[in-house]
């Protein structure tokens, strides 16, 4: 028997439709239950050393390290610094021996995909940053309304959300409030 | 205001948290200098403070998380260049070329 | 729709309004009747009103000086009920719709009657500053009771709100290549050219459309109206890609291409046409890589006495009702003028049928014929008479004599709205600049990213307006856009220099709403306050809400001529955002009251809601204080049983919140050495160390145990306080201090889910909960740590304790956290495991002699906590050098002790002073020390514990002192001092 | 005819039209010495230059000023009054500080309209309570007046105040009934104009661009109204104390922030006392025209001009709205910002300096307007070399003794206290 896993996202984060009702939903999210997240971190001078680990080992193409050469599942939070999607812990530290630090964040990030019509008018909201300039596949370590959020640009109006787990009741809420204008869908 | 942070680029400044003036390195680990010399005074509590270019800290709190230095005219609030803190005492030429206000 | 009320002012045509459709609402609970278009200001001026509202210092009656956001005088209450009252609304820029209630404001009695008019008796008593120079008779109280709470009486405008804001307000980032400010014809001709350059532009508007001068001044182009020519333009910018933010005022200039600006977006909507979950406001942060300030120019009076009688308005204001709004605002209207620009005014008010005598300061002024315009040359309005309205002008100069008249329009000249183009002054190293010739201030020099377009640079015919606008569009890289043929164009030219009439004085007012006058920047200047700063602060001269819009040139100019001076040496006084007022909520946003900040929660937190726990806030976090059971009385009650069940037999808590740090790299135990003031290179795998941090300054930071789970991996944990800082503080120290280090550490707070189970019967409930693993005092002694796991999920048990108990630390991925606690609940229930909270948690803590942040309070070193055995004399760490100073080994310098009651049931306070002596004196002088944490009650000690910090402190154990409290109406308290570790000193218990 | 202000006088000057009122203080040329200079027309210079005439009959004293008198931080304050400190070295000199103004409208023959409407300090946990509790009674140890109230005490006080919270709900407060607000401006122009009576110099526009040092000791200065000489110096420029410590070669342990302030359109009285609240370091008072007067924390990087940014803005306007939410519909009037002279443990430094005759007032951060009185009045005493106890511990040496002054307990970070 496997144990429960609790939702993070609090009691008002349920499936169906919130805020406006008429028309279709502007906004629509969902909450990856159960995803593998693992954080790695470069020893200094080893972020090269340790993209060619990942590399080799998953065929994750880095290239140089800049925020906008990540990819879905292997999100760039810094220098040197990722988060992994879909490969447990024992795996990527395995991959990256020495070169860097690994941990498992499966249950500290909390994943929300977003997309939708509204989603640039909702995240002109919540997000400082300017989608003009943020092509897809582009990570950026922000905030979301304040607190410390990476989001990841998978299309033209589809993002993926990381955020801490003991924040994640905090941002659906507000993820509620700022999206009840557009009429908002959750999975 | 936007800071530039070599990692992730421009950015709002609201982003980043200011810790002061990046005017002396950290003594050395395990040096004789005691207390009240100018290198631990000058490291923590005296500071030249100039009206002009200066180099301060700030820590990208809501971001990459990397501590830099920004070279900034104190002045206008102009952000004429910044770099990884962890780069800074290391390129003392960099130091020195921001410290003579270039 | 409701019957036609009739509007004895509004013409049958004309002005950009909607007579289709009359829109009903009420004034001081009068109903009247405007059009959809109409302002508050235009749609009462149409109903033949003409009292809007009372002056701030002498209460004099008021009406409408300009049609815009320059607005002084006309100040009114929209009332919603008392949570929804927002006073001090511009009449002019409010706009009507069906149902609204407005009301006018400060005055007591009917507002043609306000009692407080006294004050304008007795106004020569209350010349400019007169409070400084009198009510201190009599001293403090006299002050403060008597004196003080008249005026702040008298003060102030509008009725405060008297509850929170029912409506919500949103924050939106906005980004652009180019920000045009003012959506006048000016800016939208520049906004055309970038957008059409393919730059993404946003137009911000201030006013209810797009449009400014060219809605009301009745030019034509190519042809077409001026609101014909507008539309038309606004359809290109869109068609082309750019924004247009009507109702949106930028509000201030701040660094890099930042802007603030507040979009209004339901004010003038009836609730029902409110668009659901929408918000009231929207506060745009707008970045943007060039900016156009074509924000117009506002239109200044002249000093005349009885320039503020009701009736008396800006030339352009009463233009603007004719023209914009078709309302007449009279029909024998003076109009006082100092340049050719009033002309364009005369001749429109006689085309409405008004007749119309111009008293044109110039006596060489060109000749100008209009139709039934009679014009007087070098006279000018030297008294308005009419104490609810304008009835009669007096003129002088040339000739002199008094005219009948129901309008008053004044055209003193024009002050480009420079504002917001010298919020960021330093950045050009110039404030705005005179210029002699135009008598107006202009922009300074502007940077490379910013232009200027339209009458705020200073040019007056709409044609050179659209040369700035074109060149402005130039500058920032804009396409050449074919410009419109002006017809029936306004006559311009520049003003002849008369800031104040001759014999202007105690009734010529300047700045209308704080009634400063002609004659208090003379008393100014005569009592020394000569620069224009010491002017303003002593007259309040344009300190009202209107910021001295109409006001402020023409007072620094007439402080100029009382002292002798340029113009241009005087210079002007600062101008500060925002450029009109907007409220405070507005740039809250969404972050108020139950949103001010995050919440975290731990992953049992709806497990503890249900389980009766109150909670306590620990920074962002809630955790649980206590637990009430059937049975408790109060929350010592509940914490005293949890306390007694962990003792006795069994607790649990949850310890998520701790920080905790997952250190990695060959480098981790040296990096650690550097951190803590102990050493760790000799810390084997499968064992923790408690540690101490220092900062730089050598006082304690922070304390926790660190494990070593393998040999390059370490796992921290921090106080729940301090969590963010240690993490900040160690990064910091890594890349500025040692970037070298071969370390990487990331904060794993939130994956991990940490329970205590603490007591006697703690390691019976682990090893049920891990049957596989031996948790004997020998395979899981006392600071070990064993790596296992729980239902295929990594779990670390540490064997470590805060409660002094035989305790273990569980720490499992949180997302399984709740039904790990639940196992362990089952588990436990043989031996009636009692969940505890951080009351419980604090009283046994304070029986082994724990500290936690109310003893690390950031200024106590490591001796004054009694841990100064913990630093290695080996190596160099964080801190060391400073807590090398002299006042470190200071004997005076107050330790930890332990307190106990001397008596059951006493008290002992927490903030108390110690002292030796029940009697006093108890000053400063005396006082040992301080009480930092109590335990209420011990059941140790069946009475009051607490840690206290005092001189001295080993000598005092064993012997007698006194906890005072003046802030608990003085009590004193007996106490015993003993050392801090009540409770099991030689850690037999944990170790058990 | 005296020309002291009072109601008859008032009354007088305005049946023949205010023409008997003379100016408030000269304008006179710089001499080319004085006894006595004191750099920075603010505040505290001007209190300095008035208690060196007044208590000590120096009155061959000159103040200069870059600008115009009671333009920095004085002028641009949110006029918090109050002696609520926890240590001996600020409490002390807070509370000297707070009976002075108690006197000080009839001092100085000007009503500068301190008005004791108490502050309260929130609190929103049982630990900052006890906290508090130890801070009030420290206080009444040092002679001042502290009153703890619990939840029901502060919503009586001050009923506006969201004092549940759903956030950060408020336990109580610690209340000093003796603090309260005083007109900014006033204060800086009664000491000047009380000043200028007794024989002070008030020069302004003079900006001092070097300092004289000759064998380690001051003799005069370069302004840019030409050289001036004196034997002893007295700084006292607040935000710009680097900046001037520099022309005598001294490196002092400040940094320099701006802190913005704001005031609302006048309403109708809508809160009696000083407030803050403890969750956003937000304080607010209302003043006599009835704009609410409020700020909260620096924006936090190292500044010289008098402005500040949106972030900090949006800070105090949440924190404000969620602790008066009445507020929300008030409108912001306008905001402004002023340079503050930080120091390392957050408290003040008033000292001689190593060179001799040149003496040291700074590192007020954002409490120095309360210490108006109390700093001219010590700062004086120590220019006149009779130094007082007040200000023993302000010293400027107490960073390299560790005797630091740290009310936050937040340890050398400038910015942060
Ligand atoms: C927004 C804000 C809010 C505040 N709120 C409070 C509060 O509520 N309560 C409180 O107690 N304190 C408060 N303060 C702090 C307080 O205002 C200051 O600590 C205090 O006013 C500083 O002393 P001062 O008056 O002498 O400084 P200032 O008034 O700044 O005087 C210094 C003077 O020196 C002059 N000067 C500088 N360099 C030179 C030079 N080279 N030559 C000649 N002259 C020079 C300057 O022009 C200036 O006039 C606040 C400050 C600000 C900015
Ligand atoms: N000096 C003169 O003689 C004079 C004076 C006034 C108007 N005019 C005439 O006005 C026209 C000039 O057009 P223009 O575009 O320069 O001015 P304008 O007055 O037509 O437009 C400026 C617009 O900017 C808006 N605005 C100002 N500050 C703002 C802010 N902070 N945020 C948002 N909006 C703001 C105003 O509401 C206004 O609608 C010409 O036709 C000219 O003849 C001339
Ligand atoms: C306590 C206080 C109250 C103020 N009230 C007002 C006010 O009612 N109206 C106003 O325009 N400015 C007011 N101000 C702000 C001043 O106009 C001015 O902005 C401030 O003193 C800073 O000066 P500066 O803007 O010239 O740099 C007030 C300032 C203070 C300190
Ligand atoms: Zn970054």
């Amino acid at each position: 028997m496997s144990p429960v896993l609790k939702n993070p996202l609090g009691a008002k984060w349920t499936a169906g439709r919130h805020g406006k009702a008429e028309g279709g939903p502007g906004v629509l999210a969902s909450h990856t239950a159960g995803l593998t997240i693992v954080e790695v971190a470069a020893l200094p001078g080893q972020a090269q050393a340790m993209r060619a680990a990942l590399k080799a080992a998953f065929g994750m193409d880095l290239g140089a390290g800049s925020p906008a050469e990540g990819a879905e599942n292997a999100v760039c939070t810094g220098p040197g610094q990722y988060l992994l999607t879909g490969h447990d812990v024992a795996t990527v530290k395995a991959a990256v021996g020495d070169l860097a630090l690994a941990v498992d964040q499966s249950s500290g990030r909390v994943r929300l995909t977003i997309s939708g019509p509204a989603i640039a008018a909702l995240l002109a909201k919540t997000c400082p940053l300017d989608l003009a300039t943020w092509p897809v596949g582009a990570a950026h370590a922000s905030h979301f309304l304040h607190i410390a959020c990476t989001y990841f640009r998978r299309g033209d109006a589809e993002f993926d959300l990381y955020v801490g787990r003991s924040f994640a009741q905090s941002v659906g809420k507000w993820l509620l409030d700022a999206s009840a204008e557009f009429g908002l869908e959750i999975a | 205001m936007l800071i530039f942070c070599p990692h992730c680029g421009m950015r709002p400044s609201e982003e980043f948290t200011p810790k002061g003036l990046a005017e002396a390195p950290r003594p050395a680990l395990g040096g004789d200098d005691r207390p009240e010399d100018d290198a631990w005074q000058d490291y923590l509590h005296t500071r030249t403070n100039k009206a002009g270019q200066t180099n301060e800290y700030f820590h990208h709190s809501l971001g990459c998380r990397r501590w830099i230095v920004v070279h900034r005219n104190t002045l206008t609030h102009e952000v004429t260049g910044s770099t990884m803190a962890s780069e800074f005492w290391q390129n003392q030429q960099q130091a020195q070329d921001w410290e003579a206000g270039q | 729709m409701s019957a036609r009320l009739p509007q004895p002012n509004r013409l049958d045509h004309g002005g950009i309004i909607n007579r289709d459709r009359p829109v009903t609402f009420t004034f001081d609970r009068r109903v009247y009747q405007g059009f959809e278009g109409d302002s508050l200001a235009s749609a009462l001026l149409a109903n033949g009103v003409k009292l809007f509202g009372r002056s701030f210092k002498y209460h004099r009656p008021r009406g409408i000086l300009g049609a815009g956001p320059e607005e002084p005088n006309a100040l009114v209450e929209v009332d919603r009920g008392p949570a929804d009252r927002d006073p001090n609304h511009r009449a002019t820029m409010l706009e009507i719709y069906e149902g609204l209630e407005t009301f006018s404001q400060n005055h007591i009695g009917p507002l043609n009657m306000d009692l407080m008019e006294v004050n304008d008796l007795f106004s020569r008593f209350l010349p400019a500053g007169f409070y400084y120079k009198t009510f201190f008779f009599g001293g403090l109280q006299a002050w403060y009771r008597l004196y003080e709470p008249i005026i702040r009486r008298a003060a102030g405008l509008g009725r405060p709100p008297l509850a929170a804001d029912p409506h919500h307000y949103d924050k939106i980032y906005t980004h652009a290549d180019t920000l045009v400010v003012g959506g006048g014809i000016a800016g939208l001709t520049t906004a055309l050219s970038l957008a059409k350059a393919g730059q993404s532009v946003v137009v911000c508007e201030e006013r209810d459309r797009m449009g400014g001068s060219a809605l009301w001044q009745g030019e034509t182009f190519n042809g077409e109206t001026g609101a014909a020519y507008i539309a038309h333009m606004c359809r290109e910018i869109e068609a082309a890609g750019g924004r247009l933010l009507p109702r949106t005022t930028v509000f201030g200039v701040y660094d890099a291409g930042t802007f603030g600006a507040v979009e209004r977006c339901h004010d003038h909507l009836t609730k029902a046409d409110r668009a659901p979950h929408t918000a009231r406001m929207k506060y745009h942060r707008i970045q943007a890589k060039a900016v156009v300030y074509a924000t117009g120019a506002i239109e200044r009076s002249v000093g005349f006495n009885g320039n503020d009688r009701p009736g008396v308005m800006l030339a352009s204001a009463g233009h603007t009702f004719l023209g914009k709004y078709g309302v007449r605002v009279g029909e024998r209207v003076s109009l006082f003028t100092t340049h050719d620009g009033g002309y364009g005014t005369a001749a429109a008010f006689s085309a409405a049928g008004a007749e119309v005598t111009v008293l044109d300061a110039r006596t060489d002024a060109a000749d100008v014929s209009i139709d039934g315009v009679r014009v007087i040359k070098g006279v000018y309005a030297g008294q308005a008479h009419g104490r609810m309205g304008v009835r009669r002008v007096d003129y002088d100069g040339a000739s002199s004599g008094s005219l009948d008249a129901d309008a008053l329009l004044v055209a003193g000249g024009w002050n480009p709205a420079v504002h917001l183009t010298s919020h960021t002054t330093d950045r050009r190293q110039s404030k705005p600049v005179y210029d002699a010739e135009l008598l107006a201030f202009v922009p300074p020099e502007l940077v490379d990213q910013e232009a200027a377009a339209g009458s705020v640079t200073g040019a007056m015919s709409t044609a050179d307006c659209l040369a700035t606008a074109q060149a402005a569009g130039k500058k920032l890289g804009g396409k050449k856009i074919e410009l419109p043929t002006v017809d029936q164009a306004l006559p311009v030219s520049k003003p002849m220099e008369m800031w104040a009439v001759p014999g202007a004085g105690d009734a010529a007012f300047l700045d209308m709403q704080n009634d400063a006058t002609v004659k208090d920047v003379k008393l100014a200047a005569q009592e020394g306050f000569k620069s224009v700063e010491h002017m303003k602060r002593y007259t309040t001269l344009g300190m009202a809400t209107d910021q001295g819009k109409t006001a402020n040139v023409t007072g620094l100019a007439l402080l100029a001529a009382a002292t002798g001076r340029d113009i241009a040496q005087v210079g002007t006084t600062t101008f500060r955002p925002p450029y009109t007022p907007i409220p405070i909520g507005v740039l809250a946003g969404h972050h108020r009251q139950r949103d001010y900040a995050p919440f975290r929660y731990s992953p049992v937190h709806a497990w503890a809601e249900d389980n009766g726990a109150t909670f306590m806030e620990a920074g962002l976090w809630m955790r649980p204080a206590y637990y009430t059971a059937p049975g408790d009385k109060d929350w010592l009650d509940s914490a005293v049983r949890e306390t007694r069940a962990t003792r006795g037999s069994l607790g649990i808590t949850d310890v998520s919140t701790l920080g905790k740090i997952d250190i990695q790299g060959p480098d981790a135990a040296e990096f650690l050495n550097r951190l803590y003031t102990n050493g760790w290179k000799t810390l084997p795998v499968g064992k923790a160390r408690y540690g101490l941090m220092l900062r730089e300054d050598g006082l304690v930071f922070d304390d926790g145990t660190t494990s070593r789970l393998g040999e390059n991996h370490y796992y921290m944990t921090t106080t729940t306080a301090h969590a963010a800082a240690v993490m900040t503080h160690m990064e910091f120290m890594h890349q500025s201090a040692w970037p070298d280090l071969a370390v990487a550490f990331a904060s794993v707070t939130d994956q991990w889910g940490a329970l205590a189970l603490a007591g006697p019967n703690a390691r019976a409930c682990l090893a049920k909960l891990f049957p596989e693993v031996d948790v004997s005092n020998d395979g899981l002694p006392f600071m070990g740590v064993i790596e296992t796991q729980w239902q295929g999920y990594t779990a670390r048990l540490f064997r470590i304790s805060f409660s002094g108990e035989l305790a273990y630390e569980v720490a499992v991925p949180a997302d399984i956290f709740d039904a790990f606690w639940q196992a362990a609940l089952q588990a436990g229930a043989e031996w009636k495991i009692t969940p505890y909270g951080l009351e419980a948690l604090n009283i046994m803590r304070i029986e082994k002699g724990h500290v936690t942040g109310a003893e690390l309070d950031g200024r106590v070193s490591m001796d004054d906590v009694g841990l100064g055995k913990m630093v290695s004399s080996k190596k160099d760490f964080v801190g060391r050098a400073m807590s090398e100073r002299e006042a470190f080994s200071d004997p005076d310098r107050a330790k930890m002790v332990g307190l106990v009651a001397a008596k059951p049931g006493d008290k002992i306070i927490g903030g108390g002073i110690v002292f030796d002596s029940a009697e006093g004196p108890f000053d400063y002088t005396t006082m040992l020390g301080y009480v930092t944490s109590v335990a209420q009650y011990s059941p140790l000690k069946d009475r009051a514990i607490a840690l206290a910090f005092i001189k001295n402190a080993a000598d005092w154990h064993g012997k007698t002192l006194y906890v005072v409290s003046h802030v608990h109406g003085k009590s004193i308290m007996e106490v015993r001092a003993e050392s801090p570790h009540f409770y099991d000193p030689n850690n037999e218990k944990v170790m058990a | 005819m005296s020309d002291r202000y009072g109601f008859w006088r008032l009354l007088r000057e305005g049946l023949r039209g205010h023409t008997g009122w003379g100016p408030a203080w000269r304008d006179p040329e710089p001499k080319a010495e004085y006894d006595v200079i004191i750099i920075g027309g603010g505040g505290h210079g001007l209190a300095t230059a008035y208690y060196l005439a007044k208590v000590h009959g120096i009155t061959n004293v000159a103040v200069l000023e870059k600008g115009y008198l009671g333009g920095g931080n004085v002028g641009r304050n949110t006029t918090i009054v109050r002696s609520n400190y926890l240590h001996t070295g600020n409490e002390l000199f807070y509370e000297k500080s707070l009976q002075l103004w108690e006197g000080l409208s009839g001092d100085l023959d000007y009503n500068v309209m301190f008005s004791p409407r108490s502050i309260i300090n929130c609190f929103h946990t049982d630990g900052q309570r006890d906290a508090e509790a130890r801070r009030g009674n420290q206080m009444i140890l040092h002679g001042a007046d502290a009153v703890l109230l619990d939840k029901e005490g502060v919503r009586r006080e001050a009923p506006l105040i969201d004092v549940d919270n759903p956030r950060f709900p408020i336990y109580g407060g610690l209340m000093q009934k003796r603090a309260g607000t005083a007109r900014h401006d006033a204060v800086a122009w009664g000491f000047a104009r009380g000043a200028d009576k007794r024989g002070v110099d008030l020069i302004q526009n003079c900006e001092v661009t070097g300092i004289d040092v000759e064998d380690g000791r001051v003799t005069g200065v370069q302004t840019s109204r030409g050289p001036i000489k004196a034997k002893k110096i007295g700084m006292a420029v607040a935000g710009n104390t680097s900046r001037v410590g520099a022309l005598a070669g001294l490196r002092l342990p400040i940094e320099s922030h701006v802190l913005q302030a704001f005031v609302s359109e006048g309403i109708k009285p809508m809160l009696h006392n000083v407030i803050t609240f403890g969750a956003g370091h937000f304080y607010i008072s209302q003043s006599d025209k009835g704009g609410l007067v409020f700020g909260a924390s620096l924006d936090g990087y190292n500044t010289y001009a008098q402005r500040g940014n949106l972030p900090l803005i949006e800070h105090v306007m949440e924190a404000g709205v969620s602790f008066v939410p009445a507020m929300s519909k008030v409108r912001l009037l306008r905001s402004w910002g002023g340079v503050m002279d930080m120091s390392p443990d957050g408290s003040p430094i008033i000292d001689k300096t190593p060179i001799e005759g040149l003496y040291l007032n700074a590192g007020w951060c954002y409490g120095g307007f309360k210490a108006t009185p109390g700093s001219g009045w010590c700062f004086s005493h120590l220019i006149a070399d009779k130094p007082t106890h007040h200000i023993a511990q302000m010293r400027l040496d107490r960073f390299k003794t560790g005797r630091v002054i740290d009310e936050l307990g937040a340890g050398a970070q400038h910015n942060l206290h």
